[in-house]
């Protein structure tokens, strides 16, 4: 035989048998530390990073989830539902079932329906705006249209319509992480129950202005006049500050409320055409 | 001088990474924060000293006697290897608070083209056990070096408003090119 | 197949074998491609020195020289066409480079005029240094031709320098190294070849 | 909307400076420099100048129009500038496609692929002429003849060039200061080179009128050339036969130039006059070490990349004092 | 060789149209509407209810807290309501309001003119009558004058400051009061150190001002231990931090009161409605506000009375000039630009400044060239290029490590700033975002 | 079908050079000519592919611990493999990579990382999975040497595209390489957009 050969088997074999015996111990004396369900948990995570679950990222949220053993305040928005079961079963856990939201935006002073009064010129951002003074318009509460909310979106689902100068959400896209309602310094954002084909009622207004104040302001303000909160059969809404809301898990679609509003405040989307006539204010919200 | 020549040479005209191409990875991949390309600088220069004067022996006392030096690429691979495993268990008993601080890089190291481009240029370039320490570690205060410029760089350019298209790693690979265009002046000073 | 369990005894037996057997398998390669290695690096010498002598049937034992006491020996080996010494190839070098080191197959007749080279190894850049594998061999242009300049008569240096070859553009300094090396073959040339050829043979 | 009142957070008053005024005072500072190399170089020296500033100004326009997408904004005069100072630093008889290479590399690579202005980290128009020296060595280095230098030259050696030259022959400086230029040369620029570096003279004119409308400080150019002065003169002194004198560098190859115009570029120099003076040190170290001992004659446009690469670590490193002490 | 701070500073032109205009009286408003927030601190407590009657300097709101200040009717008349008016930033805010009819002063006030020196209160007691006095700083920040006066425990004041640098551009109204008010504004400096126990004054002039720091200077040799010093003209050299720097040399460590150097920082005006306050027995119902701008018919400084709209006083000078694109409320460097001119006057007020259109909008912006031109105009040595970065990237541990909340938001760096960057946007943004995140550290 | 996109996703989509960033050292260090380039690829494919098959057909036999260092030496045996192979047949290839060759070693246990670890597929997939792999991998070597060939040198495999009076030298030195591949990286990641 040649003796090349014989070397090469014995010096190759004394290191990989030495390595061997290393190794042994490391595996011995040092066990692993980590759950290896956490890289399950997180392969089992939609990735996108985006801090909805409240945690700081992806990474942290399994973590999270493997440490605490019980999954009740546990929520990633993004995945939804099916993730939070795969992440349950891989954990032996109970997942809670949430109803899926989708962000809307709870403001309608479209241009055409709210004068500007003054003219801005500063750092373009809602939030400096917001620090800065009232706003253009004669509402305070209302939109201030520098698209903070949009900025933050991950998932690509807000826009700013440049005719009306408010945020469109875009309900195919949004995954109800709530990084918009976070942002939002004059918190128009509500994460309300999604429906199929898009189908809401809600009171696009937050303006806690006396009616007189508020009318002069914006032409589809919630001027509080409680005719809303007074055909709803089901206790859908509530009134406070000069406002109504509506609950979406309360309320039954019956649409009763939104012809009632003299300004046209509610607003529909998703349902079929009304026989009796068509509201002015829907068409500028409703989503494709 | 001959020691100075190797030194200006690694870290300066040969740049281990700007102009030979080792490390590329861990260049790329550890250097948008300053602190952690220190401590993978720091953790480079360890592994690579030991690597280097461990290979170094066993081709010097076993593959070369024995005249079976194409055994260089799997025995010197095995030997990072498991050099790296041990190191890693030595610090965490020995002492963890580098541990902590070295730990996350360790297992990276192993798949650093660097360490085993610079054991094996140390046999390939004749030197002796001290010129190679020398070479090993002015070789890794080369990586250290490009390392924490680029770091710096990438911060910088995290709060710049970089074209899309080439933000990260497109951008960090033009900026590495630059750079390497601006260390070719270094050459022919050794 | 069930996977088996990480015991010491398995660990140990596993690694080992894989790395015995591939200890094997290289052993075996390595048995197999050896002298297609040795084959292989023995005929890049031979062309080279093909490339760069006159027609020789002949190598004989190679003949070792230092003429100026360098960090490395020139290896000279004698052509024979007929037993008749035709020229010599001297391996020769210079390690001023600009990136260090080049290597080259000097070939000299019995005069020492150079009738060719070939460089062997270099780390010079490309497109610039590296130009000096034509560079130096181009009959059209013949301030910068070496071929047919004999070392020892002719003033083989770069025009900066005093000599009569012109340099490659940008690249003095691999010249200058280049035609150090080739002084360097004519130095060995000198020291062992000539004498011996003045001694056996009537050279005018 | 005008008639809106307007409303804003404070100040509610501004300067009358503005990012264009500081750019033209710089090409205005350029300018005699650029007047004396015509009547050196002769039209030549104009065409390539010419060429270089509308190739970059052009490639600004169209890469921001229509690959990055955004409002062009060649208005600002800083594309002018790399134009102006890539030109400054080639031959004078450099080819037509290579200054518009050169061009692209400066504007697309060194400065539009950051973000454009104000983004970049390294001196575009050095980006572009390093570029150019690495790629086209030959055509780089080939420098006219000034005019009125003797009939037959078609290319003259840079001093620097000269100078490196005559050292790797062994010979020593007294052999080879024969061959060089006077002082009186240097400053008025009567040598080879590249066509703005010239006439170191012209280049200190500009230097002042830029230091008088605050478009510059004090603390780069001088750091630069006072650690060049101190390196220099401490190899001089231990051989003066070996190394020539710190006045001779100071004057050559593009030490002033890179001093006054490349070294001072705010964007991709350090924020704070101390780091400013650490950048100048470093860039004058490394253009001498490469000077004295590397394979180019000349260094600075080397030295300014490398220091621009450390430029984010001085700005960590060396903040302005602090009102009421560091914490 | 003058003295002045030495970090950073501009600056801009001064403008001071209304210097040479005497300080007159405006004209009484028919409503007045005085916000129960003019002060930093806690909201005062209205003791008024709608259908009272109050008089000249009667007490319509208490202060809420330790740092917070009364407030005093400005007018007699009827309150009419109280109600939620719009401030100078749009938001509505608790106000009183009151019809005013005629101009019924309470018998305790001394309306005369003659100068009272002596006082035999002691320290306590002046503090005591501040407080009751409502007497807030009359510099802007309105700060409550007599929570300075009792220095924090085992602080001791060394110096008191007497702030009349007035290094706003356009305003005029303390250089009016040195030059009208000026023994009246010495008595009120020795009260203040007799309060705050110290036997030095320095009185910190800039010398834009001759007149003033004249006749000053040649007032104070009457009175001891106050030295008037005057200053090269440097904005801003009435920030508290940079006035001591300039007049004692002292630096205030970064995040610490003037206090802690020893110093008490004071307006002018706030030593003139000290004077009235313990001399006259006025508590703060008026102030003098400088109305002008390029525009302006007649600038002038005028007495006004807190709580009148800022319209009435545009009107009194001619009304708003046609050009106008903005007003501000204050100087044009810190003062707030206002969306409606109904607002009113309040105790911070020194200024009404209308800025013609063409002026009014900011330029574009452009990338910023690192020019550094903004770190070496910031008096506080920080890095406002980097600040507003950080600031917009949201990077709050890195905005605070540089030192974000020692902006003392004097626009110097947005002014300098040749790409018009909004730079003090961005940084008072991110100092409310780092400041919310310090105080829920805290928590 | 699962077998194609298995195959074809390291072309593009999951190309361990331009979109992995794996193995960047070669990617950078021996593509200063096309043919450079695709020597490297293939011989990276090779030991790849030999080293996936391997794994896949030993894996239930080695224990969890050490599978990584089985896994290096078995990489190891056949990167020695090529070296010797390369070495007595193409000398002149084996000269112009160089060090790098060694380095496959290191890259392939990047390469493979997936397949080390997860030890879950069958051989035909993991044969699959390591040759997608490493024709991305020789795909973007050769693309990368050909655009620094025809800048560089004005050639692509050696012929002669334009005069070399045109060429740009940069090109086939260190700074052309990270220049190029940042361009092509972001060229890349627009089409995969797209
Ligand atoms: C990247 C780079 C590579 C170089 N390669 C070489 C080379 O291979 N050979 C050489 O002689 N000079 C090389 N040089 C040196 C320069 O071309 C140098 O200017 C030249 O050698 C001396 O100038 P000259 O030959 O025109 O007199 C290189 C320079 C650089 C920056
Ligand atoms: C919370 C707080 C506490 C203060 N305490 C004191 C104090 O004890 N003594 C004092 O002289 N000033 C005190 N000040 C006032 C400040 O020193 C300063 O005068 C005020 O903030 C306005 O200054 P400016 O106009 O320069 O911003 C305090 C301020 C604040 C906000
Ligand atoms: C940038 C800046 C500029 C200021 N300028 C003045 C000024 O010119 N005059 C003044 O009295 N106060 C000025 N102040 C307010 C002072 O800092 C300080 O609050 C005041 O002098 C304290 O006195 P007071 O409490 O009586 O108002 C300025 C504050 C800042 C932050
Ligand atoms: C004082 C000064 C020096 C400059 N120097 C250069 C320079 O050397 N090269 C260059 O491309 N641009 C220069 N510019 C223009 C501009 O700053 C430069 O293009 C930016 O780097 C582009 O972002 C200079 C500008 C100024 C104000
Ligand atoms: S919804 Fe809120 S965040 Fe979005 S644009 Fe309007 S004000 Fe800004
Ligand atoms: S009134 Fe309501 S709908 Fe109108 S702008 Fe304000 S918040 Fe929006
Ligand atoms: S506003 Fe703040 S950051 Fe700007 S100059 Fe003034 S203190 Fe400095
Ligand atoms: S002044 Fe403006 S342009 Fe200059 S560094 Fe500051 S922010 Fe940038
Ligand atoms: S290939 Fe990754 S470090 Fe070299």
């Amino acid at each position: 035989m040649n003796m090349t050969i014989i070397y090469t088997v014995i010096t190759l074999g004394a290191i990989g048998s030495s390595a061997a015996v290393i190794l042994y111990f490391v595996a011995q004396k040092f066990k692993v530390y980590e759950d290896p369900r956490i890289d399950d948990v997180e392969g089992s995570l939609p990735g996108a990073n985006c801090g909805g679950c409240g945690y700081a990222g992806c990474r942290a949220f399994a973590e999270a989830c493997v440490k605490e053993g019980d999954l009740s305040d546990l929520y990633c928005p993004v995945g939804g539902n099916d993730c939070m079961s795969g992440v349950a079963k891989i954990l032996g856990l109970e997942a809670v079932k949430k109803d899926p939201r989708v962000a809307v935006l709870r403001c309608n002073g479209t241009c055409e329906f709210r004068p500007r009064v003054n003219a801005y010129d500063g750092a373009a951002t809602c939030a400096i705006i917001h620090a800065t003074y009232s706003g253009e318009t004669g509402c305070q509460y209302g939109c201030l249209g520098c698209g903070d909310c949009c900025a933050v979106c991950e998932f690509d689902a807000l826009h700013m319509d440049p005719v009306t100068g408010l945020p469109v959400v875009d309900e195919d896209k949004c995954t109800a992480c709530g990084a918009c309602v976070r942002e939002c310094p004059k918190n128009l954002f509500e994460l309300r129950k999604k429906l199929p084909k898009h189908r809401k009622i809600y009171v696009a207004c937050r303006n806690e202005d006396k009616g007189p104040v508020n009318k002069k302001a914006c032409e589809v303000a919630c001027i509080g006049c409680s005719k809303c909160f007074k055909v709803c059969e089901y206790d859908a809404i509530t009134m406070g500050n000069n406002l109504a809301f509506i609950d979406s898990d309360k309320c039954k679609f019956c649409r009763k409320c939104v012809p009632v509003c003299p300004t046209n405040a509610i607003i529909e989307t998703g349902f079929p055409p009304r026989r009796v006539k068509e509201e002015p204010a829907e068409s500028t919200q409703v989503t494709s | 001088m001959s020691y100075f020549v190797i030194i200006i040479s690694a870290i300066l005209v040969n740049n281990i990474v700007l102009m030979q191409f080792l490390g590329i990875c861990p260049f790329l991949g550890v250097s948008k924060r300053l602190s952690t390309a220190a401590g993978m600088a720091g953790a480079v220069t360890f592994v690579m000293v030991l690597a280097t004067i461990v290979t170094y022996i066993i081709q010097k006392l076993v593959l070369e006697p024995f005249s079976i030096q194409f055994l260089q690429t799997i025995a010197f691979i095995l030997i990072i290897a498991s050099l790296v495993q041990l190191v890693e268990i030595i610090l965490k008993k020995a002492s963890p608070s580098l541990y902590q601080a070295l730990g996350i890089f360790l297992p990276l190291i192993t798949t650093n083209c660097a360490i085993l481009g610079v054991a094996i240029m140390t046999i390939q370039k004749n030197f002796n056990l001290l010129e190679g320490v020398v070479f090993a570690v002015a070789s890794s205060i080369g990586f250290g070096l490009a390392l924490i410029i680029f770091a710096g760089i990438r911060e910088h350019l995290d709060l710049m408003n970089v074209p899309k298209g080439l933000k990260g790693t497109p951008i960090a690979l033009i900026t590495a090119g630059i750079l390497a265009m601006a260390f070719m002046g270094f050459s022919g000073l050794v | 197949m069930a996977k088996r369990e990480s015991t010491f005894i398995n660990m140990l037996l596993v690694l080992t074998l894989v790395t015995l057997i591939a200890a094997g398998t290289l052993g075996f390669v390595y048995v197999l491609t050896e002298d297609a290695i040795a084959e292989a690096r023995i005929k890049a010498q031979n062309e080279a020195i093909q490339s760069v002598v006159p027609a020789f049937d002949e190598i004989r034992e190679t003949i070792i020289v230092n003429p100026d006491g360098g960090p490395q020996d020139l290896e000279i080996f004698p052509a024979y066409a007929g037993g008749n010494l035709v020229g010599v190839a001297v391996k020769s070098y210079s390690m001023n480079g600009f990136s260090g080191h080049i290597g080259v197959m000097v070939g000299l007749d019995l005069q020492g005029n150079i009738t060719g080279y070939q460089v062997l190894a270099h780390k010079e850049t490309p497109g610039l240094g590296s130009k000096m594998g034509i560079w130096f061999n181009n009959a059209e242009k013949p301030g910068q031709n070496v071929i047919g300049r004999n070392p020892g008569t002719a003033k083989l240096e770069v025009k900066k320098d005093g000599g009569e070859i012109d340099a490659i553009t940008a690249s003095t300094i691999t010249s200058r190294a280049f035609l150090e090396a080739l002084n360097r073959a004519h130095a060995g040339f000198t020291e062992k070849i000539l004498p011996e050829l003045k001694a056996t043979t009537t050279i005018p | 909307m005008s008639n809106l009142i307007t409303v804003s957070p404070s100040p509610h008053v501004h300067t009358d400076e503005s990012v264009q005024k500081i750019m033209y005072r710089v090409v205005v500072a350029m300018i005699p420099a650029l007047v004396w190399s015509v009547v050196v170089f002769g039209f030549d020296a104009l065409r390539v100048t010419m060429i270089a500033i509308a190739a970059s100004v052009g490639f600004e326009y169209l890469v921001q129009r229509y690959i990055m997408k955004v409002k062009p904004s060649v208005t600002d005069g800083s594309a002018l500038i790399t134009g102006m100072l890539l030109a400054f630093n080639v031959p004078a008889n450099l080819p037509w496609w290579i200054i518009i290479i050169g061009a692209f590399v400066s504007i697309g690579i060194g400065k539009l692929s950051f973000g454009g202005l104000g983004t970049n980290i390294f001196n575009p128009a050095l980006v572009g002429r390093v570029f150019l020296l690495i790629s086209f060595p030959v055509q780089m280095t080939s420098y006219p003849a000034p005019a009125g230098s003797g009939v037959d030259a078609v290319t003259a050696p840079t001093p620097l060039g000269l100078l490196k030259e005559g050292l790797m022959n062994g010979q020593p400086i007294s052999e080879i200061a024969g061959n060089l230029p006077a002082a009186t040369d240097l400053l008025m620029g009567t040598t080879g080179g590249s066509l703005g570096e010239i006439s170191a003279l012209m280049l200190i004119i500009g230097g002042i009128y830029m230091l008088i409308r605050k478009v510059i400080t004090w603390h780069t150019p001088v750091a630069v050339l006072g650690s060049m002065f101190v390196v220099a003169a401490i190899f001089w002194m231990i051989d003066p036969e070996a190394y020539i004198g710190p006045a001779y560098h100071l004057l050559t190859g593009g030490a002033m130039l890179g001093a006054i115009f490349m070294a001072t570029d705010m964007v991709s120099s350090p924020m704070t006059g101390k780091g400013q003076l650490i950048y100048g040190v470093g860039i004058g170290a490394i253009t001498m070490s490469i000077r004295l001992f590397g394979a180019y004659p000349e260094g600075i446009s080397f030295a300014i990349l490398i220091m621009n690469a450390f430029t984010p670590l001085i700005n960590n490193a060396v903040k302005p004092k602090r009102f009421g002490g560091m914490k | 060789m003058l003295k002045t701070f030495k970090l950073g500073g501009i600056h801009p032109p001064e403008n001071k149209f209304s210097a040479g205009q005497a300080i007159q009286i405006a004209e009484l408003p028919k409503v007045v509407s005085i916000p129960v927030a003019q002060h930093i601190g806690t909201p005062s407590v209205p003791v008024v209810a709608k259908g009272d009657k109050v008089k000249v300097g009667q007490l319509i709101a208490k202060s809420g807290g330790f740092v917070s200040a009364n407030i005093h009717s400005s007018v007699s008349g009827t309150v009419a309501k109280l109600d939620l008016v719009p401030d100078s930033l749009g938001y509505p805010k608790q106000a009183i309001i009151i019809n005013v009819d005629g101009d019924e002063w309470l018998e305790t006030i001394d309306r005369s003119d003659a100068l009272v020196k002596e006082c035999d209160l002691d320290g306590p007691s002046i503090v005591q009558k501040v407080n009751e006095s409502g007497i807030v700083g009359m510099g802007g920040a309105t700060f409550p004058t007599h929570v300075k006066l009792v220095p924090p425990k085992g602080m001791k004041a060394e110096y008191l400051l007497i702030n009349g640098v007035e290094c706003e551009p356009y305003l005029t109204s303390d250089h009016r009061l040195m030059l009208e008010k000026s023994d009246e504004i010495l008595v009120g400096t020795c009260l203040l150190m007799k309060a705050l126990n110290v036997d030095k004054a320095i009185i910190g002039i800039e010398n834009n001002k001759p007149d003033a720091i004249r006749l000053m200077t040649e007032k104070a040799s009457k009175y001891k231990g106050i030295q008037v010093v005057p200053l090269k003209v440097k904005y801003p050299q009435g920030g508290e931090k940079q006035l001591i720097k300039a007049a004692t040399g002292r630096e205030v460590p970064s995040g610490a009161l003037p206090i802690a150097v020893g110093c008490v920082v004071s307006n002018v005006g706030s030593a003139f409605a000290v004077y009235e306050a313990i001399q006259k027995n006025k508590p703060l119902f008026e102030r003098v506000v400088t109305i002008t701008g390029k525009s302006v018919q007649n600038p002038a400084n005028l007495k006004v009375r807190i709580g009148t709209p800022v319209s009435e006083l545009i009107t009194a000078v001619g009304g708003l000039p046609e050009d106008t694109g903005k007003v501000i409320s204050g100087g044009p460097m810190m003062g707030k630009a206002l969306a409606n001119m109904e607002v009113p006057v309040t105790k911070g007020t020194s200024g009404i400044l209308m800025i013609p259109a063409k002026e009014a909008r900011r330029n574009e912006v452009q990338p910023c060239i690192r020019c550094s031109r903004c770190v070496s105009a910031c008096p506080m040595g920080l890095e406002p290029y980097l600040l507003m970065t950080v600031a917009e990237k949201n990077l709050l541990e890195r905005a605070e490590s540089e030192r974000i909340m020692d902006c003392i938001e004097c626009g110097s760096c947005s002014y300098t700033c040749p790409a018009s960057r909004p730079l003090l946007d961005y940084i008072r943004f991110g100092k409310s975002r780092v400041g919310a995140l310090i105080r829920a550290r805290k928590n | 079908m699962d077998q194609v996109k298995n195959f074809t996703k390291g072309f593009i989509r999951e190309n361990p050079v331009f979109v992995l960033l794996l193995g960047m050292c070669p990617t950078l260090g021996v593509t200063s000519s096309a043919i450079n380039g695709l020597g490297m690829g293939l011989a990276t494919t090779f030991v790849l592919v030999m080293a996936n098959i391997v794994v896949s057909l030993v894996k239930s036999q080695i224990p969890d611990k050490v599978r990584i260092p089985a896994f290096i030496v078995i990489i190891a045996t056949f990167v020695t493999v090529v070296e010797l192979v390369m070495q007595a047949y193409v000398p002149a290839l084996f000269e112009s990579l160089g060090l790098f060759i060694p380095l496959i070693v290191v890259n392939c246990i990047v390469l493979g990382r997936a397949e080390a670890f997860a030890s879950k597929n069958n051989l035909v997939s993991s044969l699959i999975d390591g040759l997608g792999m490493g024709l991305g991998f020789s795909f973007a070597l050769t693309l990368l040497g050909g655009i620094r060939e025809i800048l560089g040198s004005g050639k692509i495999f050696n012929i002669t595209i334009f005069p070399e009076d045109y060429v740009m030298l940069l090109f086939v030195l260190a700074p052309g390489a990270f220049i190029v591949l940042g361009y092509l990286i972001a060229i890349i990641n627009k089409m995969k957009k797209a």
